[in-house]
């Protein structure tokens, strides 16, 4: 087993991880911290495939290299907007529960449009 | 050299239509202000006149049109491709977004004394966004481009949602980002598999290459529910209705009637046309399972909803349930095959303009009368009669009852079923229609019925006229000519199996 | 030879990995901060080991990015300690 | 004389995995925050200050010696400044 | 089994190891801490799989930079996250999502260990492309990145620009046109004074250098870009600076100067070298170049005020 396999396992190993965070975590920054160990498993998975494609005197092949590296920018903006958005969640409302049941206002309540 | 994968005639255009709406954002971003409105109205037209162009070169061409990038052909370099159904979207999101920029005018204006507003400043540039993702998404001939393109979309739509800042929305929308992002990587893990497989990722490529093998599979199917997340198929819809429903209403009609057919379309992109030759019947029967499923609950619970833009939401999620149907009725080269594809186009096309119309005037109606309580709407149909004609007539075409596109829709499902022999799926259908019968009429009952009702503001008889344009555009849809029936099929895979 | 600077990267690693059971035991923020300190100047010297033990190009930049990034984590936290009263950015 | 430089690498090196150690041994049994923090300072710029010695003169060009000089340097710096914040936190006896 | 062998199963159990601290740790802080090492040992898996680009992108973007941000937000939302995380799952839905990850995992790791081999590859055409049609450059990463995708990559600068527009579109509507909150207290320590003057200037040549050896070795716009980011903040931190308002109009055109140049670079390879997106070759690697100093700007300053988070004045709700 080369190192790039090692790694590509362990990226199948941290999407499963990370998937096991995001349904049991209630809270949404762990979510988040959750996803970004999917994410990061994904871009292993594609380090493996980078690193199998050595050819013609390159130690890897460089397309799918690039595209870890857009994606790696990719995923920080989500985690950007992710923090954001609680941050707000949380001066607004005090409170950061993604649970919809907390969220059911009474029906009275003003237009929305 | 492969078909598709070289510059043809005409193939400028794709570029010019994916990079107006992009140079739109970065003017807009600029300039700031009431600008970034003038930008978006002044480019609207241009890109309807531009998919226009598209899809006459396409239709006078017969073939798919292509533009290498930079003069550099897959695999390493990337494709823009447009055939029968991309133009066809081409158009379908050219004239929605205009009509929503149309219609957003009043609400998301920057006034006067004012240099810049946070709402309008983002509404503009978002909306612009969302048009910039579908455009590639329609035109995308490369997997990773076409993952970006996603992400356009994610950033786009899910600010969008919470635009008026309430906690509740800013709920919505973590949710929203949640599943996208998730539904993101899905995809981008069956991509990594893909090229870890055949080293590219151009989708003409990767159909000639692509057999049936447990990584194609695995790629796929991880693909798809990635896919399925973004365009909240049940059980993954939970994230839709509060995010559609808190929406401002031009941003909820973009996002109901357009955001998630672009991952739909992705969907249909993978099985039907990298793998359409794939022996997919486990697969097409899940798929249409789920959206049979999907068709229930989303009618059942929007008949529940106390408020209208709630209930017109989860009709989103009934609504999508009847494009998977066409998993099931038209994959394999079969006779049958082609009238299953008419049908999911003419559904997609169908229930983006009539909900675009729907939410419009559910926007319309909670401004004049300060809110959209179904309980309370006892005699509006007198104060506003406009805006209840295009929901009566929104409403026809998601029932689907003749004429409309969701008649022609759903009547050409209930005939591939039964040509191809599987009865079964008329019965969503059916039901499906009889389910929407009854929450259109929630609506409008007791809006026909006798009550005092006192107006906030006066109804806006520009506004009303865009949503009865598109509810309009909705039926008319049910008069297509068969010559559209071929225009959609102008490209795909297996299209072959269709009678002449 | 470079077997010897391998092992030493590997001995570093597993090294500062145990401080990192500090953390684990519970303790508190900032011992957790120290922890990660450390974990950052020994990954540092794992790179530098492994970037004179093979010819892989670029560890020694990679390198230089960790040593500038290493105080970052710290400095974020310690900052937002100080400016809670105030309640403001990151 | 490469068999002189490889030893001198291999002493300082082993000496500093030796600092790295007894850093961690520190963290791990000291009983108060700030010795803790001063045992993590010492393994820090000790520990990595012996490797990149070590690793010195195995460095085939100018450049990349002055990068690992750099890098020392900078952790040197870095380790300080932060070493000295965590304290004056302490101090505060905020957590 | 050799002692790189041993290493790297060791390595991976590591990241693993921190990996599954990062899901179970019970103190969402504790959590955080540990994301932010598992960026560190991921960077050091890059590396062994010969991909020193994106170890550098990880250790900058995905270890620094994010680190930065979770770990402001983590210690903000400590509070909120006491009663959330009393709510224990329950053993079914834990049973459920177990399930379903172990699934997910195994069967990925079927497939990857059933991938074909020899593995398809178009690592020959990029190093041909890399020195060949509009290119040459020694960096074949640089060369897929900035000419055979160039397409995705202006894309990708459009998302940030978009990520930026949503942070800063939950600010406080009274806020809008402010700048954000200030990264660090009135009076900083003089530590951190000290350590912003010290470590900004020579982190700033770093990134350039970074950037610039990009061409033809490990490294390019996007590391670049997050390492000036980073020292940007660094100095915003001892507050030597202080954060622009966000209607400023310099800060807008650099945010977009990366993929407005790209964008008229784009077009105008369709008039000078017949075909979007295409460079002329005799001025391919000048142009790449000078493409690549915008976005460097772009990366620096739209990752730092995606940390820096939406538009903030004192009162605003």
């Amino acid at each position: 087993m080369t190192p790039a396999v090692l790694a590509a396992l362990v990226g199948a190993a941290l999407v499963g991880l990370g998937l096991y965070g995001l349904i049991v975590h209630p809270h949404p920054l762990r979510k988040l911290l959750a996803f970004n160990l999917v994410g990061s498993g994904a871009f292993l998975v594609f380090g493996m495939v980078a690193r199998r494609g050595a050819a013609a005197g390159l130690a890897f092949d460089p397309v799918p290299q690039a595209m870890v590296i857009t994606g790696i920018v990719v995923a920080f903006a989500a985690s950007a907007l992710a923090v954001a958005l609680v941050l707000r969640l949380f001066a607004t409302s005090g409170r950061v529960d993604l649970d919809p049941r907390v969220w059911t206002r009474p029906d009275d309540d003003s237009s929305t449009s | 050299m492969i078909d598709g994968a070289e510059t043809t005639q005409g193939g400028d255009l794709l570029v010019l239509a994916v990079l107006l709406p992009v140079a739109g954002i970065i003017f807009s971003f600029v300039l700031g202000g009431r600008y970034a409105e003038r930008v978006s109205i002044c480019l609207a037209p241009l890109g309807l006149v531009l998919a226009c162009a598209v899809a006459a070169a396409v239709a006078h061409a017969g073939k798919p049109l292509a533009y290498a990038i930079g003069g550099l052909p897959p695999p390493l370099g990337i494709v823009l491709r447009a055939d029968g159904i991309s133009a066809t979207m081409l158009v379908a999101v050219a004239i929605i977004v205009s009509a929503a920029f149309l219609y957003a005018r009043a609400k998301f204006d920057t006034p006067e004394r004012i240099k810049e507003t946070r709402s309008a400043l983002t509404f503009w540039i978002l909306l612009q966004a969302v048009w910039a993702g579908l455009t590639i998404i329609v035109l995308g001939g490369d997997l990773f481009s076409l993952y970006v393109a996603l992400e356009v979309m994610t950033f786009a739509a899910v600010p969008l949602v919470c635009i008026d800042g309430r906690p509740e929305t800013l709920v919505a929308a973590l949710r929203y980002l949640l599943f996208a992002l998730v539904g993101s990587i899905c995809y981008l893990l069956g991509v990594a598999l893909f090229y870890g497989s055949y080293g590219t990722l151009d989708i003409a490529l990767l159909a000639q290459k692509a057999g049936p093998n447990l990584v194609v599979w695995v790629a796929a199917s991880l693909m798809t529910a990635g896919l399925l997340a973004k365009t909240a198929l049940f059980p993954l819809h939970l994230w839709l209705p509060p995010a559609h429903a808190n929406a401002p209403a031009a941003a909820s009609a973009i996002l109901s009637g357009l955001v998630v057919k672009g991952s739909f379309f992705l969907t249909l992109r993978i099985w039907f046309f990298i793998l359409p030759t794939l022996p997919a019947v486990g697969p097409s029967t899940v798929l249409g399972v789920l959206g049979s499923a999907a068709i229930l609950v989303g009618s059942a619970l929007a008949l529940r909803q106390p408020r209208l833009k709630l209930l017109i939401a989860y009709s989103t999620v009934a609504q999508i349930g009847y494009l998977f149907l066409v998993f099931p009725l038209a994959t394999g080269a079969h006779v049958w095959s082609a009238i299953g594809w008419s049908a999911g186009v003419m559904q997609v096309l169908a229930h983006a303009f009539a909900k675009a119309a729907m939410f419009f005037s559910a926007g319309l109606l909670a401004e004049s009368l300060g809110h959209d309580n179904i309980g309370q709407l006892k005699g509006a149909a007198r104060a506003l009669p406009l805006t209840f004609v295009t929901l009566g007539l929104g409403g026809l075409s998601l029932m689907g009852l003749p004429p409309s596109g969701g008649f022609s829709a759903k009547w050409l499902m209930l005939r591939a079923s039964v040509a191809s022999g599987q009865w079964i799926w008329s019965a969503p259908v059916l039901v499906g229609g009889l389910l929407a019968a009854g929450y259109v009429y929630r609506i409008l009952t007791p809006a026909l019925g006798d009550g005092e009702i006192t107006l906030k503001s006066p109804p806006q008889r520009g506004r009303e006229v865009i949503a009865l344009a598109l509810v309009l555009i909705a039926l008319a849809l049910g008069f297509m000519p068969p010559g559209f029936f071929d225009f959609i099929e102008i490209g795909r895979p297996l299209a072959a199996g269709r009678p002449a | 030879m470079n077997d010897i600077l391998l092992t030493a990267a590997g001995l570093i690693v597993f090294a500062v990995a145990l401080g990192l059971a500090r953390v684990l035991r519970g303790a508190d923020d900032i011992d957790g901060l120290m922890a990660a300190q450390l974990l950052g100047s020994g990954g540092i010297g794992t790179l530098l080991l492994i970037a004179s033990a093979t010819s892989v190009p670029g560890v020694g930049d990679v390198a230089l990015g960790l040593a500038l990034l290493a105080p970052f984590a710290t400095i974020a936290f310690i900052n937002v300690l100080e400016s809670d009263d105030a309640e403001a950015g990151p | 004389m490469s068999t002189a430089i490889d030893a001198f690498t291999i002493v300082c090196v082993a000496a500093g995995v030796f600092f790295y150690v007894a850093g961690t041994v520190g963290l791990l049994r000291f009983p108060d925050s700030p010795s803790r923090l001063h045992a993590l300072t010492k393994a820090d710029n000790l520990g990595l200050g012996l490797v990149a010695l070590g690793l010195l003169p195995r460095e085939p060009s100018v450049l990349g010696a002055l990068k690992i000089v750099v890098i020392w340097a900078l952790v040197m710096l870095s380790g300080a400044s932060t070493a000295q914040l965590i304290g004056r936190v302490l101090r505060r006896g905020r957590r | 089994m050799s002692i790189q062998t041993f290493l790297d199963i060791a390595l991976a159990l590591l990241v693993i190891g921190v990996a599954v601290w990062t899901i179970v740790a019970r103190d969402l802080f504790v959590a955080v801490v540990a994301y932010v090492v598992y960026g560190l040992f991921l960077a050091l898996v890059w590396i062994r799989m010969y991909a020193p680009d994106v170890a550098l992108t990880e250790a900058a973007v995905g270890g620094g930079v994010t680190g930065v941000l979770l770990v402001a937000a983590g210690k903000r939302l400590d509070i909120s996250a006491i009663d959330i995380d009393r709510q224990k799952p329950s053993m079914a839905l834990a049973t459920l999502a177990a399930g379903c990850s172990i699934l997910l995992a195994g069967v990925l790791m079927i497939v990857i260990l059933s991938l074909p081999a020899p593995a398809p590859t178009l690592a020959p055409q990029a190093a041909a492309a890399a020195s060949g049609p509009g290119a040459g450059l020694g960096n074949p990463i640089t060369a897929v990145l900035m000419s055979y995708r160039s397409f995705d990559t202006m894309l990708e600068k459009v998302v940030l620009i978009l990520a930026v527009v949503g942070v800063w579109s939950v600010g406080a509507d009274q806020a809008w046109g402010a700048a954000p909150a200030p990264f660090g207290p009135d009076r900083p320590y003089d530590a951190l004074v000290f350590l912003a003057k010290a470590l900004a200037p020579v982190g700033a040549i770093i990134g350039f250098h970074i950037f610039w050896t990009g061409a033809d070795a490990p490294g390019g716009a996007f590391q670049g870009g997050a390492l000036l980011a980073a020292m940007w903040m660094v100095a915003l931190m001892g507050r030597l600076i202080e954060l622009p308002r966000i209607d400023a109009r310099w800060l807008r055109l650099a945010l977009v100067a990366g993929p407005a140049v790209f964008l008229a670079v784009g077009i105008a390879g369709a008039m000078l070298a017949g075909s979007f997106f295409a460079y002329p070759s005799a001025f391919a690697k000048p142009l790449i170049l000078s493409i690549e100093a915008f976005m460097v700007l772009s990366i620096a300053v739209a990752l730092t005020m995606l940390v820096a988070g939406p538009p903030y004045r004192k009162g605003a709700p």
